[in-house]
């Protein structure tokens, strides 16, 4: 048996406080396609980090194609052939694509002969690989797909042997996905080793020879892809069975309570990110929006919130609501009786360094019950924080403590709590379990359900397919700020979204 | 309204009030290029012109004196360096303690060292810059227009002119034409990109930094052995200040640079020499005079004449975990 | 977690910092060949050793409250307003319109509307840069830093052109009339029996400060306005998202900010000169930036460092005059305290933190 | 203990300080006595300094400056015990002696001497802040060089109009270059450290310069032409002797008493010839008697030989 390409032996890192990477021990064989799967904040990009050099490990060896080798920063990396595509990309935006993928990997002082070069290598690159990109085009110029290609030819032109893919097909569409893994396959077959991060358990099952997987800084299990399952995988992911399905009765929905008409929403670089929308929520269903990552949903959901500007109409409940302007903000839509719960509670549901007592007055701090003259009332600010702390079971059910000391599932809790609490006719919710424990899952999926079933809208934004079929009634595709189609939650299934999600129209499919 | 021998006298002084400017302008440039703001080229400069004239003072000799200014002017680098880039501290903090630093410490060393009230003695000949006569310009002083341009304007000023000037097309090649260049940029833009490439955020930005100490220390090693025969007390008068109202007009490129500090250079000189200018019936005090380029800066910034995008990094220390 | 206790954050970091930029000190001052024990001495018995010293230590504290607590409120939004110097510049022409233009019947009358007058006119000169900052994202450090210089310009030529009595020499406004004279401390405790220097230029505005610290302390942490302050500083998408408008808070901060740092008029123009000269605010705005960093932008420890800053620039104006140290001293002092406060935090912080870890570690 | 306050310009502008120290400095060397200084950082603190000094029982204060008439005006008041003198400027308080020079009639002199010197027939002068006081220097100085040569032409520029005028010598350095253009082959700064500028350029173009307050021809020797003298140093010798008893009131230093001249030293002897230097001390003896009258721009705002 050959040495693997890559062994990780007794890696540990640690952020502060927070152990990212407990004492974790990997083989991947060389010529293969090896997975890592895992919640999110498991650790797995932390690992992957630090295998190349961009993190250096508390504890623990490395050994590459049965060395072992010392990665203190990512040019010792390069240097072992490795190369590495991050979650986000490490792009310069205002640089052309040849710039990027020469930039740390020139020959020589000057840059003319080293552009030159690199021109000629790309072009046999992307004969090679089918990896079309323009030289001279600029990074902020072109496409996520088109710059997950640039990073991919960066590390081919670094002649890397060994690559990792961190989450690559998260910003992709399917068609996208699928040509990913054509080159992927294609490197493989000439002896080059991957590691593919990734959430989604069908492309563990369908693209690797082996997977690992990642709970709590932690690896929990590497087996044979074959020799494994889905639910097998789900269970090692979260340490125990998942349930899939949410129980709830039969949607009754009454009234529409939201009502879109022809809305754009144009974003700050001038680009249309939402097209001439048309959709209803009414009293009673939950509608959830699928889509891949970036296809418009997050700015739905600001301009229903009141974080971003629009044109077109929106009523609710029959009455207009300006979209631009005075009366079109975040303040003006809560007095309207709309709660929303974002999509990222960290960077905008809380404010982490506040006490979770003056997070629950986030958005809220305006509310007569909490104010006593001219001053804010943080007595009964603390008392109401107290009753939503124990009635969503957040722990521990400190009001005192700072929201960033909170766990990211509590962190969702006191969001939750705040937001459902004030019994909003629309409840507008992005991402609701995005890193949250399966618990907590089950338990934010019940109070959902219970504002359905006391006769309430509720607008559901999520990009895990799953969550979107089991706990909408109807089911909208967003693509390319458009809806491709909409179904009943219960007549239709990940394939057909999932087309419809490619921008396939409903028709056709 | 002026004729053209006093034309040319008023460009003349353009070049040498732009000569500082230029240097300190091309300095920040590196820095903020590479994602380090610096608002402490005034300090920098003021160290620099105080140790310059403090050993041309007491060696005699001008060339000590501008290697010991850029040596002290390093030395701050250095420290914003560390605050900025190892400690990853605010840069602007950093700039402004810098600038204190440097306005206390000269006066503190110079009482010390010659009990002048901060000043250093006058430096005589040796101790200063002197003006290099162009060849020919004697020769050619008599041809109508040509003559006094060449024998006034460009000819007749210290050495260290020509080098700011010569800056000028040196930093623009270094920063497109280099491999240092291109990663400079870079880690100004995107420093993970730089640092997963392979390259050191922290030893390209501390070039750049050092860079920028070199060019503020012949800064301000002109402005007292040249411009001026020795150090007085805060006698960079907000010169540095001036210089990062132009990196902003310049909007960062290095030829623009060198408008942005002639056009400042020009308006000191014109305030420099005429008290109120009267235009018409409309007189031009000369406090609006002085106060020009900050205006001009606060317009551009304001982005009606043009938007100014600073390097996106700019000002945000390089901070992998948190 | 948090990485360490929150004295250690408000206490044990800042105080490190402030040793650490004393010891520096007293080694520049043993470079320069004095002795720093000697100094430090004679510092103390010049600025707190008689009412005399605690009158111009309180006066210059007065100073610094002001724009201490002037950027600790632009911080809280995370503005960061250099531009203190000029906004107190601008503040002095506001109280200087108010005292010699309006013919006051008391001077507590006056107060109040040289207050206002200050507070506009520093409001004002802070509000393009504010402007400038939410509505078209110019940088307001830039901006205010321009600010500062236009400030000087403007009001050279305000003295020189226009407030210049006829006949007068002096680049600087006539004398206030005596009925808007403030109470120096002197007056304020001799009722109370208590015999304060007379000749100390400690004013009422010093009481005038300490109620701005209270009253931003209110504003900061009781109030709606603070409450969105604080979260917008903390994250601007999040304050989108809570309904915040980021324009109005910048502007409100930053006008209160302006406002607070002219306020401080009231105290050098108003209080001690009783005209309005030439660089009247000695550098005050920038001490300021010190102050807030040093005070962690919370307005009592605001008032602490202000009173420590106070002591240094009264104590070094002792220093200048009995010894050949020159008042620069105080201005590297400054740098130091500013250096080590705000830019190398870090370089105490980290290893704080890190001993702190492991000694929960150890605990655990 | 007696005790001296500079001026912004600080205690070595190698001119009207300086020459307060020089003077305060030689009494210290007589009498073997100390005394205390300060210099000032800011228009704010001449106050502090007279309270300061004040109340340290220092006595006599002499305060180098108009500047300091307004704070003095404010505090005399309050230290009825102690002495100030304050030159340049009049303070009418009873423990205030009040020492002005007629630095019109020390400037008419080296106006003279400038104009003989001049080959161009053009001669400059460079003000510091403007204010009537330079513009007395400046007028006088025009006078003395229109008495020579009535054709001359005398070009007049200010450094600036606040304190920051005294101490900008970029600026005296550029508008030397400015006056060199017009045709001056003379200059005469009355600007302060703004003058070391000056004479600095003059030296540097090879043109002639003259100083102002303490004798400067040893800065550029041999292209000083001469220093308008102003005793200042006197002033203050006088007042450090006179101790704590000393006169108040009203005091003016002139040709006659000495409070002004013209410096002619090793380093211009061969710059003024006999003749200028028979016809300085003619024309000195006659304004000291009253025979030529020299016109004092501050006793009505106005130059009759030079226009602002
Ligand atoms: N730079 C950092 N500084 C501090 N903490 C970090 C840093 N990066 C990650 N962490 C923390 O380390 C833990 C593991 O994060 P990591 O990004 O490796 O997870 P992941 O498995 O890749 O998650 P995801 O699926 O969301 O990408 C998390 O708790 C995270 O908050
Ligand atoms: N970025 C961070 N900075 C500081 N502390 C953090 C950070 N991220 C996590 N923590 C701390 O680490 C602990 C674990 O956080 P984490 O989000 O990984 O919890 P979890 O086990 O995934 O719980 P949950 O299922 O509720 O999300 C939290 O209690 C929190 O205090
Ligand atoms: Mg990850
Ligand atoms: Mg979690």
């Amino acid at each position: 048996m050959t040495a693997p390409a890559i062994e990780l032996k007794g890696i540990s890192k640690a952020f502060g406080p927070v152990q990212a990477n407990k004492d974790i021990s990997i083989r991947v064989s060389p010529g293969t396609i090896h997975g890592i799967i895992g919640e999110n904040g498991a650790g797995k990009s932390t690992l992957m980090s630090i295998l190349y050099g961009f993190y250096k490990a508390d504890k623990g060896e490395i050994w590459i194609h049965g060395k072992r080798t010392e990665i203190p920063d990512s040019q010792a990396a390069i240097a072992a052939g490795i190369g590495m595509v991050f979650q986000h990309f490490k792009l310069v935006e205002n640089f052309t694509v040849l710039e990027n993928i020469i930039l740390g990997a020139e020959d020589g002082g000057l840059l003319k002969p080293s552009l030159s070069k690199a021109r000629k290598t790309l072009q046999e690159l992307a004969r090679e690989y089918e990896l079309n990109v323009d030289p001279d085009a600029r990074i902020d110029e072109i496409g996520v797909g088109m710059q997950q290609r640039v990073e991919i030819l960066k590390a081919l032109y670094r002649q890397a042997d060994i690559l990792i893919l961190d989450e690559p097909t998260g910003v992709l569409t399917p068609s996208e996905a699928d040509q990913l893994f054509r080159i992927l396959d294609r490197l493989r077959a000439e002896g080059k080793t991957i590691i593919l991060i990734t959430h989604k358990l069908r492309e563990i099952m369908e693209y690797t020879d082996t997977v690992s997987v990642m709970r709590r800084g932690q690896m929990t299990a590497t087996v044979k892809t074959a020799e494994t399952n889905p639910e097998h995988l789900a269970e090692l992911m979260v340490g125990r069975k998942v349930l899939l399905r949410v129980d709830k009765v039969p949607a009754a929905p009454g009234k529409p309570i939201l009502e879109i008409e022809n809305l754009n929403v144009v974003d700050e670089a001038g680009v249309a990110r939402v097209k001439n929308l048309n959709l209803t929520v009414r009293a009673g269903e939950i509608v959830g929006i699928a889509g891949v990552a970036g296809n418009g949903q997050s700015e739905l959901l600001e301009v229903l919130g009141g974080m971003r500007e629009g044109q077109g109409t929106i009523r609710l409940n029959g009455n207009p609501l300006p979209l631009s302007g005075k009366g079109s903000d975040a303040r003006a839509r809560r007095a309207s009786h709309v709660a929303h719960v974002p999509e990222d509670r960290q960077r905008e549901g809380l404010i982490m360094d506040f006490h979770a007592w003056e997070n629950v007055a986030f958005g809220y701090h305006h509310a007569s019950e909490y104010q006593s003259g001219l001053l804010m009332n943080n007595a009964a600010l603390r008392a109401d924080t107290e009753a939503k702390m124990e009635k969503f079971d957040v722990r521990p059910p400190d009001p005192w403590l700072a929201a960033k000391n909170f766990s990211g599932g509590n962190q969702q809790k006191i969001v939750v709590a705040r937001e459902i609490e004030r019994n909003p006719d629309l409840l507008l919710i992005g991402q609701p379990t995005r890193g949250v424990d399966i618990g907590a899952i089950e338990f934010i999926h019940k109070q959902i359900v219970e504002l359905r079933d006391q006769g309430k809208a509720v607008l559901l934004v999520s990009v895990e397919l799953e969550e979107i079929l089991s706990l909408s009634d109807r089911v909208a595709v967003m693509f390319d700020g458009m809806i491709m189609g909409e179904r009943p939650a219960d007549q239709t299934d990940e394939k057909e979204l999932g087309l419809l999600m490619a921008g396939v129209a409903g028709e056709a499919a | 309204m002026m004729d053209f021998l006093t034309l040319i006298q008023v460009l003349d002084s353009t070049v040498r009030l732009a000569t500082p400017l230029l240097l300190a302008c091309l300095a920040g440039l590196f820095s903020e290029r590479a994602g380090i703001f610096d608002i402490g080229l005034e300090g920098k400069m003021l160290m620099a012109a105080f140790f310059s004239a403090a050993v041309a003072a007491t060696t005699g000799n001008v060339w000590l004196g501008l290697l010991a200014g850029v040596a002290s002017s390093l030395v701050l680098a250095g420290l914003h360096g560390l605050a900025s880039i190892t400690f990853r501290g605010n840069q602007l903090i950093s700039g402004v303690a810098i600038n204190f630093l440097a306005a206390g410490m000269t006066v503190l060393i110079a009482q010390d060292w010659f009990q002048q009230g901060g000043r250093t003695p006058s430096l005589i000949s040796g101790g200063r810059f002197e003006p290099i006569t162009l060849p020919f310009a004697n020769a050619v002083e008599g041809v109508p227009i040509l003559g006094p341009i060449y024998s006034e304007l460009l000819s007749g000023h210290s050495i260290l002119v020509y080098l700011a000037f010569l800056a000028v097309p040196a930093t623009a090649w270094i920063l497109f034409g280099t491999r240092f260049g291109l990663r400079l940029r870079a880690v100004g833009e995107n420093p993970a990109a730089v640092d997963t490439a392979g390259v050191s955020v922290v030893g390209l930005r501390y070039a750049a930094v050092m860079i920028c100490g070199l060019l503020c220390g012949i800064a301000g090693a002109y402005l007292a052995t040249a411009l001026q025969a020795g150090f007085v007390k805060d006698m960079t008068a907000g010169r540095g200040f001036i210089a990062l109202a132009a990196l902003i007009f310049a909007k960062w490129r290095p030829w623009h640079a060198l408008g942005a500090c002639l056009l400042f250079g020009l308006l000191q000189a014109v305030a420099l020499r005429f008290q109120n200018i009267e235009l018409g019936s409309i007189v031009i005090p000369v406090q609006f005079m002085d106060a020009l380029p900050y205006i001009l800066t606060v317009v551009i910034l304001a982005g009606f004449v043009g938007k100014a995008i600073p390097p996106k990094a700019g000002g945000e220390p390089y901070v992998k975990e948190r | 977690m948090d990485k360490m206790p929150k004295w250690a954050d408000v206490v044990l970091i800042p105080l490190i910092s402030l040793i650490l930029a004393a010891l520096l000190s007293a080694l520049v001052i043993l470079g320069i060949g004095e002795d720093p024990i000697a100094a430090v001495k004679l510092m103390v018995s010049g600025a707190l050793g008689s009412t005399y010293g605690w009158g111009y230590t309180l006066y210059y504290a007065t100073n610094f409250l002001f724009t201490g607590l002037a950027v600790s409120v632009a911080f809280h939004a995370r503005l960061f307003n250099i531009g203190g110097e000029g906004q107190a510049m601008l503040g002095g022409l506001g109280v200087a319109l108010v005292c010699l233009y309006i013919p006051w019947p008391h001077w507590s009358l006056a107060l109040i509307f040289a207050s206002l007058g200050a507070a506009l006119f520093g409001a004002a000169w802070a509000a393009i840069p504010a402007y400038l900052q939410a509505k078209r994202g110019s940088h307001i450090v830039i901006t205010t830093i321009m600010f500062n210089f236009i400030a000087a310009a403007v009001l050279n030529y305000v003295l020189v052109n226009l407030l210049r009595p006829v006949g007068s020499m002096d680049p600087a406004t006539a004398r206030f009339p005596e009925a808007v004279h403030l109470p120096s401390l002197h007056e304020l405790l001799a009722p109370l029996g208590i015999a304060f220097s007379k000749s100390a230029p400690a004013n009422v505005s010093f009481v005038l400060a300490i109620v701005a610290c209270f009253a931003v302390w209110l504003l900061i942490w009781r109030t709606k306005l603070g409450y969105e302050i604080r979260a917008y500083g903390n994250s601007e998408p999040g304050a989108l998202y809570a309904g915040i408008s980021p324009v109005k808070i910048t502007m409100i901060a930053m006008l209160i900010s302006g406002g607070l740092a002219g306020m401080m008029a009231t105290n050098n123009v108003m209080g001690e000169a009783e005209r309005l000269v030439l660089n009247s605010t000695e550098g005050a705005g920038f001490i300021g930036i010190a102050v807030a960093l040093m005070g962690r932008s919370h307005p009592f420890g605001v008032f602490l460092a202000a009173i420590l800053f106070g002591f240094l620039y009264q104590g070094g104006a002792e220093l200048a005059l009995w010894t050949s140290i020159p008042r620069e001293l105080i201005v590297v002092i400054q740098a130091l305290v500013i250096l080590f406060t705000g830019a190398l935090d870090n370089m105490v912080r980290v290893p704080l933190e890190k001993a702190f870890l492991a000694l929960r570690r150890e605990k655990a | 203990e007696p005790a001296l306050i500079f001026d912004l310009g600080g205690k070595f502008d190698k001119s009207f300080n300086e020459a307060a120290f020089t003077g305060a400095q030689r009494w210290a060397e007589e009498t073997g006595e100390s005394f205390r200084e300060i210099e000032l950082q800011s228009e704010a603190q001449r106050e502090q300094a007279l309270r300061r000094f004040a109340e340290a029982g220092a006595n006599p204060i002499v305060m180098a400056g108009f500047a300091f008439a307004d704070a003095l005006g404010q505090v005399a008041g309050d230290y009825p015990d102690t002495k100030f003198v304050i030159i340049d400027m009049v303070v009418d308080a009873p423990n205030v002696r009040s020492v002005v020079f007629n630095e019109h009639e020390g400037s008419y002199l080296v106006g003279m001497l400038a104009a003989k010197a001049s080959k161009s027939g053009t001669v400059g002068f460079i003000g510091g802040m403007d204010i009537p006081l330079i513009r007395k220097f400046a007028c006088g100085y025009a006078e003395g060089v229109k008495a020579v040569n009535p054709d001359a032409t005398v070009i007049a520029n200010m450094t600036g109009t606040t304190p920051a005028a005294w101490n900008d010598p970029v600026k005296g350095s550029e508008l030397t270059k400015a006056q060199i253009s017009q045709g001056a082959d003379v200059v005469y700064a009355a600007a302060g450290g703004t003058g070391v500028g000056v004479l600095q350029t003059a030296a540097d173009e090879g043109i002639l310069s003259i100083g102002v307050d303490s004798n400067q021809n040893h800065l550029h020797p041999g292209k000083v032409l001469t220093s308008m003298m102003k005793r200042v140093d006197n002033a203050v010798f006088q007042a450090f002797s006179d101790g704590p008893d000393l006169q108040t009131g009203f005091s003016v230093m002139g040709l006659s008493n000495g409070g002004v001249g013209f410096a002619v030293d090793e380093n211009n002897a061969s710059l003024i010839t006999d003749e200028m230097q028979a016809a300085a001390d003619d024309a000195a003896a006659k304004i000291a008697t009253g025979e030529i009258s020299v016109h004092d721009y501050m006793s009505d705002d106005s130059c009759p030989a030079l226009s602002f």
